[in-house]
C-alpha cells in the first residue's frame, strides 16, 4: 500500500452520467458507484407553481459518482470529468477528493491497488 | 308487481352501478392529489364511508329521505326499508329506488373524505359518515326529493348539483375549517407552502372514472329510460364537462402561466357538477355556458380558498362541489330553456334556486358545525402531530401503500 | 330466431361486459398485494388466463358444460360452441350466452394467480390456466349449471359461489400449497416475515372495479332482465360486500390493534363472495348476516393458512374466494327465504348445499391435485431461487415494471 | 319523436358511456409505456383531445360528417348540431347519435397522443387535436358513414377500423416522422437505446379498459339492440383480442427469448382493432383468425417502424391502429361471410376494401402532413432540448406526477 | 490548499432538512448534498403488523446531509447542527467529520478553499 | 480521541443486507447506514431486450453499507463482510476504509469514540 489512494467524488447533473463513463473508462477508470443526491449551491431551484401557488424548490436533483483509484492519478480524472461535464453554467458541479486508507475485493480477499484492478 | 318496467329497472340499476364506480373515481381523484403517505388512509376513508353509509342507509336513512312526508320536513321513519313506499309513484321496483338512491346519500358522504385528507382521525371520521349519510343528508334529500318543502316550492336540481354535491362541500367546508390546515401548509407569516399530490395519474383515472360514472349519475335520474331525455342529458353533460375542463385549462395557463394539469381536472369535475341540477333542462348550449362558468368559478374558487380564506382543501372539493354546485344549481335559473331568466322566464325559477341553494348551505353548515365540534370535543378531530408527520398510513393503518418504491423523504415529511 | 327478447340480450352481455372487466380488477388486486419486481408477470397472467380461457372454453369447455348431459356428469362434445344447444330453451342467443358463460370460466381460472405469486414458471401457469377452462371448470360447471347431478339434487348456487369461486379458491389452494411458501416468507424457526404488496392504491381500485363488475355476475346471473330479481340482487350484493367490509374491519381492528386497508379490502370481497350463491333468494338482512359472517371468516381463514398451516397465499385468494365461497354457499341453506333453516325450511337445503360443496371441493383437490404435480414432475412449477429474487419480471420475461423509480432494494430482495 | 326505441336509445348510450370510458384507457397506456415525467403531459393530452374535440365536433364536425351529401365528399355545414337529420333516418334521438359520434370521433384524435409523446408542445398538440376533429375525420367519416362515396361504393368498415383506427394511426405516423425520435433513442452509429415505460401496471389497466370499452364501440355500432348481431358481435370481438395476445405473445417468445409484457398488451388491441371493421360479418372462427393476423402483424410492424425505419412510436400507436386497422379491413374482404374470398364471394369486396384503406390513408396522410407541417414552420412542433431533458411535466405545466417517489435520475435523463 | 478542508456528514431524521439548512445559511454554509439513507443503531424500529403478522422493521428512514467546508470552522457547524436536531430523543443521529484532499469547481476549475465560495 | 476511527464502507449485492447486519451486531458492531446505489466494476449488466431491441444496462443495483467504527477492529470487519459476503462470483463487492476525524452524537453531545458507543 504504498501508492496512495483516493476517492474522488463527482456531483454533477443528472443525465451526464453516461457521457462521464464512458471517458473515465478511456482513463482506465472502470469502476464507480452512483447515487441519486439532492443538493443545493449557488444553483437555486426555478420558481414554480402548484395549483396556483407559487413557489421555489430549494434543492435540484443531481447525481453524485464516486471513484475510487490509485494507479490514475487523481489530476487526470479531475480534468476528465471537468472537460465533460462543464457547461459554464451555473450547477456543473463540484468535485471533491477524498483520502481512502484501504480497499479490498469482497470476492477474493485482494487488498490495497490490486483490489482496484478490474480485470476479473 | 306485475307492472315494472323492465327497461326502465335495468336503466336505473346499470346507473346505479356506473354511480357505485364513481366511489373508486373518488378514491383515485383524493389519493392521488394527496401524500403517498396517506394513501391507504384515503383508500379506506371511501371504503368505509361507503360501506358504512350503505348499511345506515338502508337502515334509517332511505326511510327519513322517501318515507311519507312529514310537514315536508322529514320523512316518516321506518327501519330497513321495509315499507312499502307506495307513495312515490314508482314504475320500477322499490329495491332498485334504493339502491341507486345508495350510491347517491354515498356519494354526498364521500366528497367530505378529499378535503379532510392528511389529518382526520380515522375514527371520527367513521363517526361523521354515519351520521351524514343517517339523517344530514336524508333530512335535506327529503326537502328536495322525497317531497319536501322545496320540491314543493318548485327548486330544480334534477340529479342533485345541491343535494348531493353542494351539501357534500358545504359539509368539507365546515371540516376542513374546523380541522386546520395541514403542518407546514401555511408559515406562521403567512406563506404558502405547497404540499403536492402523490400520483397524477391516479388522480386522472379518477376524474375519468367519475365522468364515465356521470352518464350514470344525471342520466339515471331520469328514473326511467326514456330515450329522448336520456339522451339529451348525456350531451349536456359532456359539453359542460368539456368547457369546464377547456375553461380551466385557460384560466390556469393566463393566471399562473402553464396549462396547470391538476386544475384542468378540477375544472371537468366542475363542468359535471355545474350541469347536474340543469341537465335535463337546459340547451346544449346552456350546458356549455354553465360548464364555462363552472370552470372559471373552480379556479377563483381554488384560489380564494387557499391563498386568501386559508382554508387547506388537498383535492379542491370544496370549490369544486360546494361552490360549483351552488353556481350550477343557480344558473338554473337563467339558462333553463323552460322558466329560466334568458328564455323570458323571469326571475322567479332564479330566486327559487337560490333560496334552495341557501337552504342546504344553512342546514349543512348548522349540523356539520355541530357535528364536528362534537366529535372535536369527545374523541378528538385530528391526529396528532407525529401521527400526521409520519403519516396516517403507518400510525392510523400500521400500513405502507407503496412498500417497494424509495419515498422522495426529504419532501415527504417537511413540517 | 325470432322470439330472442333484445332486452334480455342486452342485460345478460352488458353484464358479461362488466364481468369482463373483472379481469382488470383481478390484475389490480392482484398486482397491488405483491411486490413490483413480479407486477408484469401478474399482469401477463392474468391476461393469459383470460385470452387462453377464452379461446378454448369456446373451442371445448362450453359444450363440456352446456352440451347435452351424459348421465348428469359432463356434457357432450361439440367443437367450436357450433352445435344449436335448443335443450337449454334460452330466451338470448346462443352467442350470448357464450360470452356470458366464458367470461365466467376466465374468472374461476384468473383467481388462482394470486395465490401462486411471485414465484410459479409462466408456462407452467399458462398450461394449468389451459385445463382449467378447458376442463375441470366445465365439468364442475355441468354438475351445477349445466344440467348435471348437483343441480337436479336442488342445489342452489345462482351466480357461482361454489362453482366460480370456491372451485377457483380449491385450485388456488392446492397450487399455492404444492408450489410452497415464497423465499423468505417463513423462517426456519418458525417465524413469519411478512411480505408487503407494492401498491396498496392499485389494490384498493381493484377491489373497486370488482364489486362494480359484481353487480354483473350476480344481476346477469338472472339471464333474463327481470325487474325484481334484478333490483334485489342489487340490493343484496351491495348489502353483503359493505357489511363484509365493516366487519372485516371491525375484526382486524380489535384482533391487530389497527383497522387494516388490505384485510377490509378482502372482507369486502368476501362479503360479494359470500353472497353470490344466494344473491336472488336470500332478504336484505340475510344478504348482510352472510356478508358479515364472510367478514369474520375471512380474517380468520386468512390468519389460520398464513400463520397456522403455513400456506403462503399472497392475496388471499384462498380465503376469500375458496373459504367464503364455500360459507355462502352452505348460508344459503340457513338464510334462504324459502328452504332455509331460519325460515322453517328444515335441513334439507342446507344439506343439499353441503354436499355440493363437499362435491366441488373433491372434484377440485383431486383434479388440480394431479394436474400441478405432473406439470411440476415435468416442465417444473417453480422458478429457481435467483429468478424469484431477481423477480419474474426480469427473468420470465426480461422486463421492469417501473423503470423510472427507485426501488426500495433493501427491503426488495430480502431473502 | 314518439317513435324513437327507448332500448336502441339506451343500448346506443351506454356503448357511448363505454367508448368515452376508452378514453381513460387510453391515457393509462400511454402514460404507463412512456416516462414518469411526461405523465401529466400525456394525461392532459388525452384530456384536452377529448374536450376540444366534444366541443369542435358538436360545434362544426357532425355536420361535416353526416350532413346531407354533397357529391358524396362532405356534409352540408351546419353549427351546433342544430340541424334535423332526418334524412339519416334514425331510430334513436338525434342528440343519442350525436353524443355517439363525438367519442367516435375523440378516439381517432387520441390515438395520436402516444405517438408524439414526449417530445410535442402542448399548444401544437391542441391545435392538431381542433383540426383533426373539426374537419380530417369528420369528412373521412363522411366517405364512409355519411352517405359518402366510400360507402355507396359497399365499403365494410362496421365500427371502424380504418376510419377511426388507421386514420388515427396514420395521422400517428405522419406526426411521428416529422418530429423526429425523442432524443437518445437512436445513436449516431445506428443503435437504438430502448426507453421504457414506467408504469406497466396502468398500461395493463388501460388495455382492460379499452377492451371493456370495446364492446360499446363494436356493439353500438349496431346502433340497435338487436340481440342476434350483438350477441355475435360480443363474440367475435372477444375471440380476436384474445387471439392478438396469445399471437404476440407467442411470435415475441419466438423472436426475443421471453414472452414480452407490453408487446402482449399490444396484441390484444391489435386483434380489437382487427376485429373492429367486420365484426358484423365474420364467424367466430374468421374472428379468431383475423386475430391472429392482426397479433403477428403488430410485432413485425413495431419491428419494422421501430428498427428499420426508425420512426419512434413510444406506445406502438402507429402499428396497432394503422397498420392493424389496414389489415383487419381487408381481411374483411376474405373472411366476410357473404362477400368474401374464402366464402366463395370473388375478389370484388377486397377489392372495393383496399381502395377504401388506400383512399383513408392518402387523405390523411396528406391532410395532416400538411397540418404538422404548418404548425410546425409557426409554432413550432416540438419543444427545446432542455424541455425535452427536463421533461414536459415540468416544463409544459409545472407539475411533476409522482411527487413523493425518488426517480431513477440516472436513467431517466440519459440523453 | 494551506487551510485544512473537512466534509461534515449529518444523519439525522427526515423532515428536519429546511430548519438545518437554514441554520447552516445563516452560518454561510451554502453548499450542502443531500441523500436519502436507511440506518440503525439505538434506535430501533417499532413493532407493526402486516395482514395480522406482526414484524419489526430493522432499518428506519433517515437523511444524511454533507457539507464540505473550510473556511466555516467544523464546531461551530457542528454546534448548529447539535442546536437545531436535538430532541433527547433516541434517533437523533450522528455527526462524522472526514479529512478532504481537495475540492474542484467545474464550472470554472476552481480549486481547494476557492471552490467553495459560494459566490457566482 | 487518541483510538483512531475509521469509515468502513461495503458495496455489495442488495439481498445481503440482513446477514451482513446479524453478522456485523454479533461483532459489536450496532449502527450503520444503508444507501441504495447503482454500480459498475467488473460485473457487467446482462443483455435484455425492450419490446424487440437488445440492450445492455450499464449500472447494476447495489447497496452501499457505511460503519464508523474505532473500538472494534477494521479488520475483523473486513473479515465478517468477507465471510457473509463471498460467492466467489464477480459482483460480490468491494470494500473502502476511510479515516474519520471526528464522531458526535446528536442526542447528548458525545464527542469521539463514546459517541460511538450504542448503549442508549
Ligand atoms: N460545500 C458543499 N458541500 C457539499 N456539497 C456541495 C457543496 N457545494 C456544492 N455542493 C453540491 O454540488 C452541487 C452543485 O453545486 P453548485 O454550487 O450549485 O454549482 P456550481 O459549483 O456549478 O456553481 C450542489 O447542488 C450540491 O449538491
Ligand atoms: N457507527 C455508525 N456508523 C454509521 N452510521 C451510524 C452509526 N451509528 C449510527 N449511525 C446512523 O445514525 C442514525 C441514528 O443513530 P441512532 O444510534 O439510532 O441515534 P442516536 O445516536 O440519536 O441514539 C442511525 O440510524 C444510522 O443511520
Ligand atoms: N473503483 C471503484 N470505485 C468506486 N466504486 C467501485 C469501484 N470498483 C467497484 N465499485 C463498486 O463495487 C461494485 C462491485 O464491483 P465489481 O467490480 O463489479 O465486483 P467484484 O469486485 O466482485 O468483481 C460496483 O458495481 C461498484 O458499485
Amino acid at each position: 500500500m504504498d501508492q496512495p489512494i483516493f476517492k474522488v467524488e463527482i456531483i454533477t447533473r443528472p443525465g451526464k452520467f453516461e457521457a462521464l463513463k464512458e471517458a473515465l473508462n478511456e482513463l482506465g477508470v472502470m469502476g464507480m458507484t452512483v447515487t441519486n443526491v439532492m443538493g443545493c449551491g449557488v444553483q437555486k431551484g426555478q420558481p414554480a407553481n402548484y395549483r396556483g401557488v407559487p413557489y421555489t424548490p430549494s434543492l435540484l436533483p443531481k447525481i453524485k459518482v464516486e471513484t475510487v483509484i490509485s494507479e490514475v492519478p487523481v489530476e487526470a480524472v479531475i480534468d476528465v470529468a471537468k472537460k465533460v461535464l462543464r457547461t459554464g453554467e451555473i450547477g456543473d458541479g463540484k468535485i471533491f477528493v477524498y483520502p481512502v486508507s484501504n480497499v479490498i475485493r469482497i470476492r477474493n480477499g485482494d487488498e490495497g491497488v490490486t483490489a482496484l484492478d478490474n480485470q476479473p | 308487481m306485475i307492472d315494472y318496467s323492465a327497461l326502465d329497472t335495468l336503466w336505473v340499476l346499470l346507473a346505479a352501478g356506473l354511480v357505485f364506480f364513481m366511489q373508486a373515481g373518488f378514491a383515485m381523484v383524493e389519493a392521488g392529489f394527496t401524500r403517498a403517505k396517506n394513501a391507504g388512509n384515503i383508500i379506506m376513508k371511501n371504503l368505509m364511508d361507503f360501506t358504512v353509509g350503505s348499511l345506515i342507509y338502508w337502515i334509517l336513512g332511505f326511510s327519513l329521505m322517501f318515507g311519507v312526508s312529514n310537514a315536508g320536513l322529514i320523512g316518516g321513519v321506518n327501519f330497513l326499508s321495509t315499507g312499502l313506499y307506495e307513495h312515490l309513484g314508482l314504475t320500477i321496483p322499490k329495491e332498485a329506488f334504493l339502491i341507486f338512491q345508495t350510491v347517491f346519500c354515498a356519494t354526498a358522504a364521500t366528497i367530505v373524505s378529499g378535503a379532510m385528507a392528511e389529518r382526520t382521525k380515522f375514527k371520527s371520521y367513521l363517526l361523521y359518515s354515519f351520521v351524514i349519510s343517517a339523517v344530514i343528508y336524508p333530512i335535506a334529500g327529503h326537502w328536495i326529493w322525497g317531497g319536501g318543502w322545496l320540491g314543493e316550492l318548485g327548486f330544480h336540481d334534477f340529479a342533485g348539483s345541491t343535494v348531493v354535491h353542494s351539501l357534500g362541500g358545504w359539509a368539507a367546508l365546515t371540516g376542513a375549517w374546523i380541522l386546520g390546515p395541514r403542518l407546514g401548509k401555511y408559515g406562521k407569516d403567512g406563506s404558502i407552502h405547497p404540499i403536492k399530490g402523490h400520483n397524477l395519474t391516479l388522480g386522472a383515472l379518477g376524474v375519468f372514472i367519475l365522468w364515465f360514472g356521470w352518464f350514470g349519475f344525471n342520466g339515471g335520474s331520469t328514473l326511467e329510460a326514456d330515450a329522448v331525455s336520456m339522451a339529451h342529458i348525456f350531451v349536456t353533460t359532456n359539453l359542460a364537462a368539456s368547457m369546464g375542463a377547456v375553461m380551466a385549462m385557460t384560466i390556469s395557463w393566463t393566471r399562473y402561466g402553464k396549462p396547470d394539469v391538476s386544475i384542468t381536472l378540477n375544472g371537468a369535475l366542475a363542468g359535471l357538477v355545474g350541469i347536474t341540477a340543469g341537465t335535463d333542462i337546459v340547451s346544449p348550449l346552456g350546458a356549455a355556458c354553465i360548464g364555462a362558468i363552472a370552470g372559471l368559478t373552480v379556479v377563483l374558487a381554488i384560489e380564494l380558498l387557499d391563498q386568501k380564506l386559508k382554508v387547506d382543501d388537498p383535492v379542491g372539493a370544496v370549490s369544486v362541489h360546494g361552490i360549483c354546485g351552488a353556481v350550477g344549481t343557480i344558473a338554473v335559473g337563467i339558462f333553463a330553456t323552460e322558466g329560466g331568466l334568458l328564455y323570458g322566464g323571469g326571475a322567479q325559477l332564479l330566486l327559487v334556486q337560490l333560496t334552495g341553494v341557501a337552504a342546504i348551505a344553512l342546514w349543512t353548515f348548522a349540523t356539520t358545525f355541530v357535528l364536528f365540534k362534537a366529535i372535536d370535543l369527545t374523541i378528538g378531530l385530528r391526529v396528532n402531530s407525529e401521527e400526521e408527520v409520519l403519516g396516517l398510513d403507518l400510525k392510523e393503518h400500521g400500513t405502507e401503500s407503496y412498500a417497494d418504491f424509495e419515498p422522495k423523504v426529504l419532501l415527504d415529511t417537511i413540517q
